[in-house]
């Protein structure tokens, strides 16, 4: 079995590429696991803790030391809550509903290329199928606000169809340029697997964003206002505006079944974040990969992964010292302690992992290391995506429908249907 | 790839497509096609297409037409779908589904159905030789490229189906124009 | 387990097309008839594919493409019909559109 | 208030409320998109318990109908059972928000019925503490405002900074929110050692506060494509539906009590009126923010100049005003205030009217909103800026 585990670590192709079920189940389990505990834990307390800094509060404080342990608090409250389905309500529909939202945004990432062997499979059409499944997404949505058999879910839900028709076409669009750009090497053909499109942009030395210096960057800039759009988040999130529509097409769901929706919109934002990354910002490739190559460079990178857990338990340290020296704060110190230390730790490991895999290509420390630099990379540039996200929400007011449609029809489409027109003639000049 | 990977797959892993994997994918599809068919609620309906649909975009992967699959799926059940329920939201059917469900031929249309079901099983059995027991395996991977090179073309020469796919454009256009004015209220 | 065959895809696409005829024929609802015709649609689909499949080309393929787009302005259009009559005649029952004009 | 009856005569459509239909159906199941909703009363965004019945085509509003009363305490009648002297805090609990200038608005009616004025200090105290309630009115308008138009943040920043505010009210008179801070005849307390020191930190404190809320919203483009050009109304139809305070300034029409029939000291103090031109949402949001800049001026001169003396005229124990009617109205900050009150000689009043600006203002929601979508219905409620304790009373 060992042997096994390390001949497959030492596979450079995706478990889907390789056939091979079983470690395809295991990789589907650990990214939907991590996925599931990234979105209720981290995602949730970063969330609540940034929006709060923006907003000068505080935002969680009490339940574990800096409410890090709130979101499971709520979890657990969300769980015991009583499942509340309204007399009216069309039963079957209003149950299946969070689970068409939540399975089209968990199927996605079964395409995400976290590294070059690190995804589940490479699909041919993989960012085809990405688009698709994630647009499946808007069906949870609008049977949902139908089956509460309420007017303003059913507005929600309108609103939520109608705005996400509309945006996928202009990052539909954005997509193809990006899909033209792969295309842009000596065979002439372009590619659109997930994994295909990172690695033209390996091969090309340069991320799309900056290729066609405008152009790729219009039609970043389009797609990353369309994912807004696409995930319901604020400025567009007319589909559950509170101060609107009370909370639009989730109005009469609660207790799990509500937490199923959010933990469907926010596995849905980390993956439109992963397009956004794996099309334009090189994916797991680091900073610079053709000018900063050389083995020096690329250890010094690989200590990135080590430093940014280092730096998380200092802060957490930092934080432990600081705390009231109130006989009440003390297990809340001894707990954010042993959590620093934990990271410590992680941090040490990804350390040596970093140094021992230094010097060999093939050893397994050497393999370690390299998967853990993709996947820090991608997740990294992920993590940006989301923090942009809660930027947005607390800055920004909410766009009218009108407006959002005008934005959506009027400007967008031309852009991107401009910027798809100019990267083929440039492309085609080019070539 | 290497030997112990595949001694692995050898042992057991099959690859995904096996026939366990077409009869439930066939069987959801049929199962959800009568669903169709039968809910006296549209919405029901158009979750039981949704599925049939799904189902039908597996049975394609298993045909080796990854393609086909994803616009199956971005289109037919992301696009189509999606406009169908909008619709039957905007068209209030607590009455059409209290009404009588099946009109007053449907004895004629289901024998004609029947009928056509015995022409089909008559074809399918006494034809079966036309049918050689052969899967030509297409290359999976160079599957786009290859459409892409029939509807485009490809170094300068048009495509056998470059014109049927501009007039297919030419078909959504004059749709989505018959569309807008219909369902406007003043024009 | 016997391997599927060709002729596999064809009994389900029969299947399946013998259900969208017989929702077509007997359902009164429009919505549901438009699905039915998805349904046919969808069955003529996979009998392509399958053929495709079978010949070793891609032309049954690209066939299903063609159809899909085809499916997709008869969604656009037949709800854009059913919108209008809905709002003309206050019914989506298709054995009362029996007026060419009113 | 002569000049308004004359130009009352100014010909609007006041939307009756007959037309909207909402029990009659002409075409139940044929216009597919037409909907009847019911904004409220339980609802974030009527700001307590206002029920707006929607009438809805899709989007767009066809007709609103707004049924208040859940609110509802009586208490106009309450006044008529309890002394003036007991009444006093009642008035408080109307609009809550601005607690301070309901208190003001009665005692000075009271006053004038009773025909004794307010010591100088008094009247200082009475402004700078009426003024510094206005800048906390309009705070807690702009964050509700702008969370209902989907920014949530300012909310936080007003209500840190309405917080010092507060505070100074607290240390004034113990209360923070309903604070019964002036009497009839003047203030019941002395201020407070540091007050006007208080003050003065607060007024170098929030100057640069307001700078951060503009540069928050006034440019942001959102909220520009959110308020401009929604909720327009026109100088006239403000007059005709008697609509006053920052909305009516913002349609152009110069009218501020404060200058208008100058009390409680106001023609000592230089300030100015802001007005807006188009009368739309945006235009309320400027009157305001500008309102507030004017109330920082009013209060720097108020400290400066406030005077030594007493702080209490001369009242006897037991009110008792002579018989007769009076109407005193004054520039609340979301409007006039104004008390009617009759006295027939005894302890009580025989009848006491309190004319509500939210309540008055919140006629011209329906003519505001006609036209416009489900979320500027949001938009306008919030920027009439009513409170529904006044509204209902």
């Amino acid at each position: 079995m060992p042997d096994f585990i390390t001949s497959y670590l030492g596979s450079k192709v995706t478990p889907g590429e390789a056939g091979n079920q079983f470690w395809a189940l295991v990789y589907v389990f650990i990214i939907f696991a991590g996925v599931a505990l990234t979105v209720m834990w981290l995602l949730n307390w970063i969330e609540r803790k940034a929006l709060a800094h923006f907003q000068v509060r505080l935002g969680p404080m009490r339940v574990g030391p800096h409410g890090l342990l709130q979101p499971f608090a709520d979890a657990l409250k969300l769980i015991l809550k009583e499942d509340i389905i309204p007399t009216e309500a069309d039963q079957f529909v209003f149950w299946v509903a969070p689970l068409i939202g939540l399975l089209a945004s968990f199927t996605v990432y079964t395409v995400i290329p976290f590294g070059p062997s690190q995804a589940v499979s490479d699909m041919n059409i993989g960012i085809l199928f990405m688009l698709g499944v994630s647009s499946l997404g808007v069906l949870g949505i609008v049977v949902a606000g139908w089956a509460s058999n309420s007017h303003y879910p059913l507005i929600g839900a309108l609103r939520s169809s109608a705005q996400m028709v509309s945006y996928e076409v202009a990052m539909g669009l954005a997509v193809v340029s990006a899909i033209l750009m792969t295309s842009m090497n000596a065979s002439g053909t372009g590619t659109l697997s997930m994994l295909g499109i990172v690695r033209a942009q390996q091969q090309q030395g340069i991320w799309f964003i900056f290729k066609f210096f405008p152009l790729g960057l219009i039609a970043f800039a389009i797609f990353a206002i369309a994912m807004v759009a696409e995930t319901n988040r604020t400025p567009f999130d007319l589909a559950e505006a509170e101060s609107e529509l009370t909370a639009g097409y989730h109005t009469e769901y609660s207790g799990l079944r509500w937490s199923l929706f959010m933990l469907a919109e926010y596995a849905a934002m980390i993956a439109v974040s992963s397009i956004a990354v794996a099309l334009w910002l090189g994916g797991w490739m680091h900073p610079f990969p053709n000018l900063l190559s050389s083995p020096t460079w690329e250890f010094i990178f690989s200590l990135f992964p080590g430093l940014t857990f280092v730096g998380v338990a200092a802060i957490a340290f930092i934080g432990a010292a600081r705390m009231p020296s109130q006989s009440f704060f003390r297990i809340q110190r001894i707990g954010l302690a042993v959590f620093a230390a934990l990271l410590g730790f992680i941090a040490l490991v990804l350390l040596v992992i970093a140094v021992a895999g230094r010097s060999g290509d093939t050893s397994l420390a050497a393999r370690f290391r390299e998967g853990i630099d993709y996947v820090y990379w991608f997740l990294l540039k992920v993590a940006v995506f989301i923090y942009l996200f809660i930027w947005y929400r607390a800055t920004w007011p909410r766009y009218r429908f009108d407006q959002l449609m005008r934005i959506g029809w009027k400007v967008m489409l031309p852009i991107s249907l401009g910027v798809l027109m100019l990267t083929a003639i440039v492309g085609v000049i080019v070539s | 790839m290497n030997p112990a990977l595949n001694a692995a797959v050898n042992a057991g892993m099959a690859p995904v497509a096996t026939p366990w994997f077409f009869y439930v994918l066939a069987g959801l599809a049929v199962a959800s096609g009568v669903a169709v068919i039968t809910r006296r609620n549209a919405v029901h309906s158009a979750l039981a297409l949704i599925v049939t649909l799904l189902s039908v975009a597996g049975l394609y992967l298993m045909l080796y037409a990854p393609f086909v699959a994803g616009v199956q799926i971005i289109v037919y059940a992301g696009g189509i779908m999606v406009l169908f329920l909008f619709v039957i939201m905007l068209v209030n059917i607590d009455r059409a589904s209290k009404d009588r469900q099946f009109n007053r031929i449907w004895p004629v249309g289901l024998a004609a159905a029947c009928a056509l079901m015995a022409l089909f099983a008559f074809a399918i059995v006494k034809g079966k030789a036309l049918f050689p027991d052969r899967g030509l395996s297409l290359p999976e991977s160079s599957n786009t490229q290859q459409i892409a090179s029939m509807l485009y073309g490809e170094a300068g020469r048009m495509g056998q189906y470059t014109f049927a796919f501009e007039i297919a454009s030419l078909l959504l256009l004059v749709a989505i124009l018959g569309a807008v004015i219909m369902t406007k209220k003043k024009i | 387990m016997v391997p599927i065959t060709t002729l596999h895809y064809l009994v389900v696409a029969a299947a399946l097309f013998v259900l969208g005829v017989i929702g077509v024929l007997t359902r009164r609802n429009v919505v549901i008839v438009l699905m039915s015709i998805e349904l046919i649609l969808n069955a003529v689909n996979l009998n392509l594919v399958a053929f495709s499949r079978m010949w070793g080309n891609l032309h049954g393929q690209l066939f299903a493409i063609f159809i899909v787009v085809d499916a997709a302005a008869e969604a656009a259009a037949g709800l854009g019909i059913l919108i209008a009559f809905f709002r003309n005649k206050e019914t989506i029952n298709v054995d009362e559109i029996d007026l060419l004009k009113w | 208030m002569s000049d308004r009856k004359n130009d009352s005569t100014t010909d609007v459509s006041v939307h009756s409320l007959a037309n909207l239909d909402l029990e009659t159906h002409e075409k139940p199941y044929l216009d597919s998109n037409e909907l009847v909703i019911n904004m409220g009363p339980q609802h974030p965004a009527t700001h307590g318990v206002l029920r707006v019945i929607l009438k809805l085509d899709g989007e767009k509003v066809l007709g609103t109908e707004c049924i208040i009363g859940y609110l509802h305490r009586g208490v106009e009648k309450i006044g008529e059972n309890r002394t003036y002297a007991m009444f006093n805090p009642y008035v408080d609990r109307m609009d809550y928000c601005a607690a301070v200038s309901n208190g003001l608005g009665y005692c000075e009616a009271v006053e004038k019925l009773m025909n004794v004025e307010a010591p100088p200090r008094a009247q200082y105290i009475r402004v700078i503490l009426t003024e510094l309630q206005r800048i906390a009115s309009h705070q807690l308008w702009l964050g509700t405002h702008a969370l209902d138009i989907g920014a949530m943040t300012p909310l936080f920043y007003t209500f840190r900074d309405r917080e010092e505010i507060l505070k100074i009210f607290e240390r004034y008179c113990g209360a923070r929110l309903t604070t019964h801070a002036f009497r009839i005849g003047g203030c019941q307390y002395e201020t407070y050692a540091g007050f006007e020191k208080d003050v003065k930190n607060f007024l170098t404190f929030f100057a640069p506060k307001v700078d951060e809320y503009e540069a928050l919203l006034t440019t942001n483009r959102i909220w520009l494509e959110r308020t401009k050009n929604v909720g327009v109304i026109s100088g006239a139809d403000c007059i005709a539906l008697g609509v006053t305070g920052p909305v009516l300034r913002a349609s152009g029409v110069k009218w501020d009590l404060r200058k208008a029939q100058p009390y409680a000291n106001y023609s000592k103090f230089d300030f100015e009126i802001p007005i807006g031109t188009n009368g739309d949402t945006y235009d309320r949001y400027l009157v305001r923010m500008a309102e507030m800049r004017q109330s920082l001026r009013i209060v720097e001169q108020a400290v400066n100049g406030i005077p030594e003396g007493p702080i209490m005229g001369k009242v006897p124990k037991v009110i008792k005003p002579p018989v007769g009617e009076i109407y005193h109205s004054i520039e609340a900050p979301k409007g006039e205030l104004g008390y009617f009150i009759v006295s027939d000689g005894s302890t009580q009043p025989y009848r006491l009217r309190v004319r509500p600006p939210s309540f008055v203002n919140l006629q011209a929601l329906d003519l505001m909103v006609r036209g416009a979508l489900v979320a500027d219905v949001v938009a306008v409620i919030g920027t009439i800026d009513i409170v529904l304790g006044e509204v209902d009373r």
